[in-house]
């Protein structure tokens, strides 16, 4: 049993990053959620909730250092504490997104009394889940699920995962496109209901960049596997 | 040996070594440009030195042994004293108060008797006290007293008459033989046949155990040798002898 | 360059003679000893020598047995009375002597070992013997028993520092490992320290004996020099080599007597040469032990 | 700091003759904890934890004022057992020294000199010790054979279970592993890991990330003189004095 | 309790067998001291015997004493540091240093009679004609046999004892074997080699044995080598032997004694230099 | 001398991140002023040369996990130097806003073409250096000066600095208030401008967040410092 | 890879006697980098360094077969100046060792053994030397002082300076920090740093650590055989085998 505080911090670090993935998924969802049923309440929560994501992550980047300091990891050990710090940040940044997204849901809320029926109608057909083109629901899903996997992917240098991963990414850039596509669209149709666009098309837009972290992750965990950085 | 260092070297007798010592002593200051070395070593080891021509005298205080006359026949005898054999107990030891016959020496050395209750005395173990293999004292004592009976091997060897005189002076019970010339106030004397070893008794061949004491030359003694000797049995000499506890010639 | 290469097989040529002699030097001891004794035995059979206790060289009795029992003997009691005080002596200034007391019986020691040992037999011949006579009230002091005990003075400096040094080699961490199990002193001196140093400590015991086997003149003078087989410690008796100090000024040359003398030297020789090799293979191990 | 103070000590000066080794230390050990004692070579940490079983009682002229107060009692009072104290107090030193026997009986050593002689319970307490040490897997098959056969980092957890079997309170260790390989050391750090659930442990050491790894309360010595003492965490990331910072940094001297 | 009761019990038995030892000494020393020190004086030790040893002093006899050991220590310290010399620096360990080491450890443990029997017979008889028989020479060179042992011995260990690194250093350097015995060894060696010369010399004026049938009873100054003479031991041998008087012979012992205490005490002081050499370890 | 090699890999990462400040405030500044005047070319040169901050920023992440696996650095070192990465890693967040912000340009050059005259009047006020209130400019050049500043007040503990840091913050709230309910104002005016204001709102967000990094570097330098994080 | 070989070891085979210490070895050393050696203990680095100067001369029963090219000459020629060539590789060992002498004398014995006399030749190499192993602030007032009062880590850098004053090209160090404290060890790795911008240096080292931090070049070496050699960063971060991998990260045996 050489080593055994090292790998016991190795595996500590590990179970952070897979707790973490799993709350920062847990608050895209959420996120997503309460901007289809508009709910305050619930984007409140994964506001706060973000809290306990950054605590996460000091914890984790402090363990890191903590770690490569006392315990003289080298070669794969090092890389793959030096990689959990990197994973833990993009993890954090993608939480940072999901507050982003629910921050939004307030804004959006206020702005949606003055809207004319029709235009808010066509809009929440958007992030409505009952709609037939709900691209935003879709795209929240398709990055959350990204997320998802992305911890597990890395603890376990799952090479299935990764590939799934990158090849969601171009799916989530193309939702993006037509996103955007549409929002322009409906704007024009009701000039007071911009802003509320302005708000929807900046919720993509952090989808798109959290869905971005996951294929970092992915692309560090490549590193660790391989030992170089697969520049793709 | 001694060659070189001494002009004249002797070697053997312990009993005769004092004589000659003081004697080569005296002589060196008659003569201050002559010095006279001397050695101990035993008889056996004078004669055998001198027969060797390793030293120019040989000092003996027995004669030579066939064995000895042998090997080397061209040795000269030259008697200078006369020695006679004491039987010597502690002076606290009453039999110094009576006297022994030969024959109870012999048997007290030999071994048949063992304790001083035999000879009248205390009950005591009786320890025997002998000069060691070689030895002319103990050569001559065996051929005047024992007659072919051995000494007891119980008996303490000692390699010299002054360890003799040391332990019956130490040892109450001990019993041993020596030179006169050893004689002094820590030992005394047994008679013999009644009679006490004495110059006179010994001159008067009343005293049974007297010998002489040899040097002993290659050829006739001459040059430093023959003057030595010559000086030896002169009156001056002979006082030396007297000196040294031992009896004058004629 | 190489010039220097020359200058040094010459040297080291030369030191290699100088190095043989020691060896030459022993060849030759075993050479002259062995022409001067073995002669004996056309005369005298090994068993007559060896087992004979008659010795009258005038006769041609040439039995040593007495001689070869007396010097085991004496060796055996100077051993039985100097190992326990030694190994004391020595446990005492390893472990347990203030500096103090150190600095004052450790030069004290090699000052025993620096005297002659013919100061230690007149002293022998003086002291002990009367006190022998007196204490066992015999008739004579001049026993085995006397030379047992100047012998045992005289061993006791070999025995005490090859056992010091023994039991100071033993790493000093022993020691403390015991005391930090709660140890005392003594149960850390004789269940550490001393087995430890056990085979240091026996091959000094095995140098002393070899030391008193060969020892000559404090022997002869306290021993009393009788030439029958000694009944025990109390009994005079005379050792081989107190036999050839006697005898040897007065014997003939090549004759029997002195061939006899020679095979007497042979003896203690032969069984000193034995100890020391055994002491030295003792010696060595322990220092491996500890390297 | 919840947990309670195993030893206590209070104003403790040592002089070696006249050279003041330790100056009016104070310092609390707390039980069950593993504190480190680091400082440069010669600031007498080891003299230190030897106040603590009284080994510097073997030393010639060594003076000690002060107290050291083990479980709320004077260890130099003059009552104490000594030996019984070095029964609760035991020690590990910077060479591993097994005697030389066999294995098992140099774990029996301890508790033969305190009187145990039966052979079954020898042979539990030794069968325990070598478990506790992490030992037993590596010579169960072996115990009969010479101790000094075993590799430095065997030896060294040998003289651990040695100190384990005479079932002490405190396990004081002198640079435990500086005579062990890097492999070596990480074994006895993992075992000093299990250890602390049971035992209050000392342990000096001159490597800074030791000290670091194993311990939850550090103190830092200078010149006989206890400087900083606290939280290991405390200690090495937020230092209060100077000289300790410049210790622990390596800008020292 | 019982270990505790053991343990001193223990104590006053090792502090009285060291008491014990000191007793030992006292009465020796004591004994030679009170017996001799009224006969010695200056003219003791610078005079002739007199009347037959009775008085006088014991001229010849330290004569005798200082050529002896000057000849024993003339032939074995070179031969024996030399050999000392090839031991450690010019082999390694195997057949040939086993044999020189195992014939100096047997030489060093040949009983002292044994020399004295191999010396009469290799230098009195067989070649007298070259050494004067039994002369100083003789003696001399028996006891050189002697001492050899220590000496290669302790050279041995001195050299020893400069450590090989040191060795391996001059070497890394580029140094030759000659230049790093000159440089490195025989430096650091000297205190260890000379403390082995003195206890040599202390060995052979002690010695009687060896060399009492070489050396007799002989009032007169040896005048060479090749002639005989007298030696401390032997004369003290003989004087008390032959009971002729113990003053005299008390006198010559305390006498050896006190030169073998010096050579003692010089021993002290290069022990002390040697242990400062010895920091380096 | 002691500790020269970690002497020299503190200083070296010190010197980085000191390259990485002036880089990155340099990407702000060029970014704002290809929005300035609508300049493509200069907003593609922001956006090639984040390659090179991102190489700088994964020179000094792996410079620090190595100095601290090799060195064995402790206290202030390790403080220091895990430190670094916290602030380099948010200069890297600051150099990706400025990369976004230019994207942006684009964008909007692709709108301007269709927007009325009057709008592009109003927007380009808030853009243009030459207006009396050209809040963008402003808010860009605040945030260039936070970003400017805070690599300096790391490297020397400068505490006046840090404190300036913190001041402009309220100032960059303040500002991007300002211009949310301007843009809302605008497009409601020209129902085309909505997509053109949605950039422009990105815009602001984006400079809101680069300040928010310079904020999180004075806060991490202020743990350096003092050696306890400071929940201000 | 740009700079040139100034070692190239062919097919070198050693062995004590019958055992076999280093099996088929082939390596080039770069001329002015800092090459380490690591690997488990008895892996025989040692032997391979001593191979370098041919110390292992100095072992009886020793039997080299293969060549070491120093710039392209094979030092095992039979032609080859043993002597000349300890000058040009020097040795540093594990323990420091100074001569008992003073200082200076310690320095000017390489010098004054290879016939430079002039006193004032001396002073200078002993001065540049001692500059050279950032020794001559700390000593040049008192050159006369024994070499033995210095501390551990002083005459480990006063060995370093008796190996620079006889003008080595190759320096070869033999775990030449594993007897000092990390404040000194810190010091020597600075000098060695220092050092590389003249020297071409072998270092032979037990720490992983010390090894990643003064090499350019690692080898690691497993029951006599070089078994993985390549640039440090791609050794400790990288490994090839699972050996060095296993032994670099700790986990072997
Ligand atoms: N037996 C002793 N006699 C005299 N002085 C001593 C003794 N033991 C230690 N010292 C001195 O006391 C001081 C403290 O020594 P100590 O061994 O406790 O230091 P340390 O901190 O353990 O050093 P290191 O890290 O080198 O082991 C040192 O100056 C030392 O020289
Ligand atoms: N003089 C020698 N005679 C015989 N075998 C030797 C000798 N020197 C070393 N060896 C053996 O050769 C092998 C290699 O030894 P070497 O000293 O080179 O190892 P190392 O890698 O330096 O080990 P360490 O890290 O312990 O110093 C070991 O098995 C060792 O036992
Ligand atoms: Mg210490
Ligand atoms: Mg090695
Ligand atoms: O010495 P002795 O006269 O008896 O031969």
């Amino acid at each position: 049993m050489p080593r055994a505080k090292l790998d016991f911090q190795i595996d500590t670090i590990k179970g952070d990053i897979l707790k973490m993935t799993r709350a920062v998924e847990q608050q895209i969802r959420d996120a997503m959620k309460a901007l289809e049923h508009l709910d305050s309440d619930l984007a409140r929560k994964v506001i706060e909730k973000d809290d306990e994501t950054n605590a996460l992550y000091g914890e984790i980047k402090e363990r890191c250092i903590q770690t490569i300091a006392l315990q003289q990891p080298v070669a794969k050990d090092l890389r793959i504490i030096s990689i959990s710090m990197d994973v833990a940040s993009n993890l954090e940044r993608i939480g940072d997104y999901a507050v982003d997204i629910a921050k939004n849901v307030d804004y959006i809320l206020r702005e949606s009394p003055h809207l004319s029926e029709e235009f808010n109608k066509d809009v929440l057909k958007l992030i409505d889940g009952n709609g037939s083109e709900n691209l935003m629901m879709e795209m929240g899903d398709v990055v959350a699920s990204m997320v998802r996997d992305s911890g597990p992917a890395f603890i376990r240098e799952d090479a299935r995962k990764i590939e799934e991963i990158m090849k969601l990414e171009d799916q989530v850039d193309d939702l993006f496109r037509r996103i955007f596509r549409k929002l322009e669209d409906i704007s024009r149709k009701d000039i007071e209901g911009v802003s509320f666009a302005l708000n929807l098309i900046l919720t993509a837009r952090y989808l798109e960049r959290a869905a971005d972290h996951s294929v970092n992750i992915t692309k560090r965990t490549l590193y660790a596997m391989r030992g170089k950085e697969e520049y793709i | 040996a001694g060659k070189d260092s001494a002009d004249l070297v002797i070697a053997g007798s312990t009993t005769v070594q004092p004589i000659v010592t003081r004697a080569a002593e005296v002589y060196s200051k008659e003569h201050p440009d002559t010095s006279i070395g001397v050695e101990g070593g035993g008889s056996g080891t004078g004669i055998r030195m001198v027969g060797e021509g390793s030293v120019a005298v040989g000092a003996s205080s027995r004669e030579l042994s066939s064995e000895e006359k042998r090997a080397h026949p061209d040795l000269t005898v030259n008697t200078i004293a006369i020695d006679c054999i004491a039987i010597v107990v502690n002076p606290s030891n009453n039999l110094s108060n009576s006297s022994l016959s030969l024959a109870e020496v012999r048997d007290i050395f030999s071994g048949k008797i063992t304790n001083y209750k035999e000879l009248g005395g205390p009950d005591r173990r009786i320890v025997l006290v002998e000069r060691e293999d070689g030895s002319g004292t103990r050569s001559m004592f065996e051929s005047m007293v024992m007659n072919n009976t051995d000494v007891s091997d119980a008996a303490l060897q000692k390699p010299a008459s002054g360890a003799i005189r040391f332990t019956v002076s130490g040892n109450e019970n001990a019993i041993g033989y020596l030179g006169i010339g050893y004689l002094d106030g820590s030992i005394k004397p047994i008679a013999v046949n009644g009679v006490l070893p004495s110059e006179e008794s010994v001159r008067a061949k009343s005293y049974p155990l007297s010998r002489d004491l040899y040097l002993i030359t290659k050829g006739k003694p001459s040059g430093l040798a023959g003057e030595f000797i010559d000086y030896l049995l002169s009156d001056a000499g002979q006082d030396i002898v007297k000196e040294e506890g031992f009896i004058r010639l004629e | 360059m190489k010039k220097l290469f020359d200058q040094e097989r010459v040297v080291g040529a030369a030191l290699m003679v100088f190095s043989i002699t020691a060896l030459v030097i022993l060849l030759l001891i075993m050479l002259f000893i062995l022409d001067g004794g073995l002669p004996l035995f056309n005369k005298v059979s090994v068993s007559d020598f060896l087992l004979g206790d008659k010795w009258v060289p005038a006769k041609g009795l040439f039995g040593a047995s007495q001689f070869i029992v007396a010097a085991l003997l004496v060796t055996f009691g100077a051993i039985l009375l100097s190992v326990p005080l030694g190994i004391s002596c020595a446990v005492f200034l390893a472990e347990i002597a203030p500096g103090w007391a150190k600095r004052i019986v450790r030069p004290a020691i090699e000052l025993l070992a620096g005297i002659p040992s013919i100061i230690y037999g007149v002293f022998a011949l003086i002291i002990i013997v009367s006190l022998v006579r007196v204490t066992f009230n015999v008739a004579t002091g001049e026993t085995i028993l006397a030379a047992s005990i100047v012998l045992a003075i005289m061993i006791l400096p070999i025995i005490i520092s090859i056992s010091q040094d023994s039991i100071e080699s033993v790493p000093r961490l022993y020691k403390e490992g015991s005391y930090a199990l709660g140890a005392t002193d003594w149960q850390t001196i004789h269940r550490v320290l001393v087995p430890a140093a056990g085979p240091g400590i026996v091959a000094g015991i095995i140098l002393a004996m070899g030391r008193a086997i060969g020892e000559t003149m404090a022997v002869v003078l306290v021993i009393g020099n009788v030439e029958k087989m000694p009944a025990g410690l109390l009994d005079p008796g005379e050792t081989l080599t107190s036999a050839i100090l006697l005898e040897m000024g007065e014997a003939v040359v090549k004759s029997t007597h002195y061939n006899a003398l020679f095979c007497l030297g042979l003896v203690p020789f032969i069984l000193v040469l034995f100890m020391s090799v055994l002491s030295s293979r003792l010696t060595t191990k322990n220092k491996a032990r500890f390297a | 700091m919840d947990s309670k103070n195993k030893i206590e000590v209070k104003d403790l000066n040592l002089w070696y003759a006249d050279k003041q080794a330790l100056k009016d230390n104070n310092l609390h050990i707390k039980e069950r904890k593993v504190t480190a004692l680091i400082g440069p070579s010669g600031c007498g940490k080891s003299t230190f934890v030897r106040c603590i079983n009284r080994m510097n009682d073997l030393i010639d002229g060594v003076r000690i004022t002060g107290s050291i107060l083990l479980d709320n009692k004077n260890i130099y009072d003059k009552d104490v057992d000594v030996v019984a104290l070095r029964k609760r107090v035991g020690m590990v030193f910077q060479r591993p020294n097994p005697f030389p026997m066999s294995i098992f009986d140099n774990i029996a050593y301890g508790p033969r000199i305190h009187g145990i002689k039966d052979k079954d319970s020898l042979r539990k307490i030794v069968e325990e010790s070598l478990v506790g040490a992490a030992l037993w897997d590596e010579v169960s098959d072996r115990l009969g054979t010479n101790a000094l056969d075993l590799s430095g980092g065997q030896q060294q957890r040998l003289c651990i279970a040695r100190s384990l079997a005479v079932k002490p309170e405190v396990i004081l260790f002198d640079e435990p592993c500086s005579a062990l390989d890097p492999i070596a050391t990480g074994k006895i750090e993992d075992l000093i890991h299990e250890l602390r659930k049971k035992y209050t442990i000392v342990i000096v050491t001159h490597n800074m990330q030791q000290a670091a790894r194993v311990s939850d309360f550090t103190g830092f010595f200078l010149l006989g003189k206890l400087l900083e003492f606290g939280k290991t965490r405390d200690i090495f990331e937020n230092p209060k004095k100077k000289e300790t910072e410049d210790y622990i940094t390596g800008r020292f001297g | 309790m019982l270990s505790k009761n053991a343990d001193r019990l223990a104590k006053i038995w090792l502090w009285l067998s060291a008491l014990v030892i000191i007793l030992v000494l006292l009465s020796v020393l004591g004994y030679v001291f009170i017996n001799g020190i009224g006969a010695i004086s200056v003219s003791f030790l610078l005079d002739m015997p007199q009347n037959n040893w009775r008085e006088g002093g014991i001229y010849p006899a330290i004569v005798g004493s200082l050529i002896v050991v000057f000849v024993a220590l003339a032939f074995a310290a070179p031969v024996g540091v030399g050999t000392a010399m090839y031991l450690t620096e010019f082999r390694t360990e195997g057949l040939v240093t086993r044999i020189i080491r195992t014939s100096s450890d047997a030489l060093n443990a040949v009983p002292s009679i044994v020399f004295g029997l191999f010396g009469l017979s290799l230098f009195v008889f067989y070649l007298g004609d070259y050494t004067g028989g039994p002369s100083l020479l003789s003696a001399g060179l028996t006891l050189g046999f002697m001492i050899l042992p220590t000496i290669i011995r302790t050279s041995e260990v001195a050299m020893r004892n400069v450590p090989y690194a040191e060795r391996m250093e001059s070497f890394g350097m580029g140094a030759s074997k000659l230049q790093t015995i000159r440089n490195i060894v025989l430096p650091g060696a000297v205190p260890g080699i000379a403390t082995g010369l003195i206890l040599s010399i202390g060995r052979a004026v002690g010695e009687t044995a060896p060399i009492i049938f070489m050396v007799a009873l002989n009032p007169t100054i040896p005048k060479s080598l090749f002639g005989s003479g007298n030696t401390l031991t032997t004369q003290l041998y003989y004087l008390s032997m032959e009971g002729i008087s113990m003053k005299v012979a008390f006198g010559t012992a305390l006498t050896l004694m006190l030169v073998i205490l010096t050579l003692n005490a010089i021993t002290r002081v290069f022990k002390k230099r040697l242990s400062r050499n010895l920091r380096r370890c």
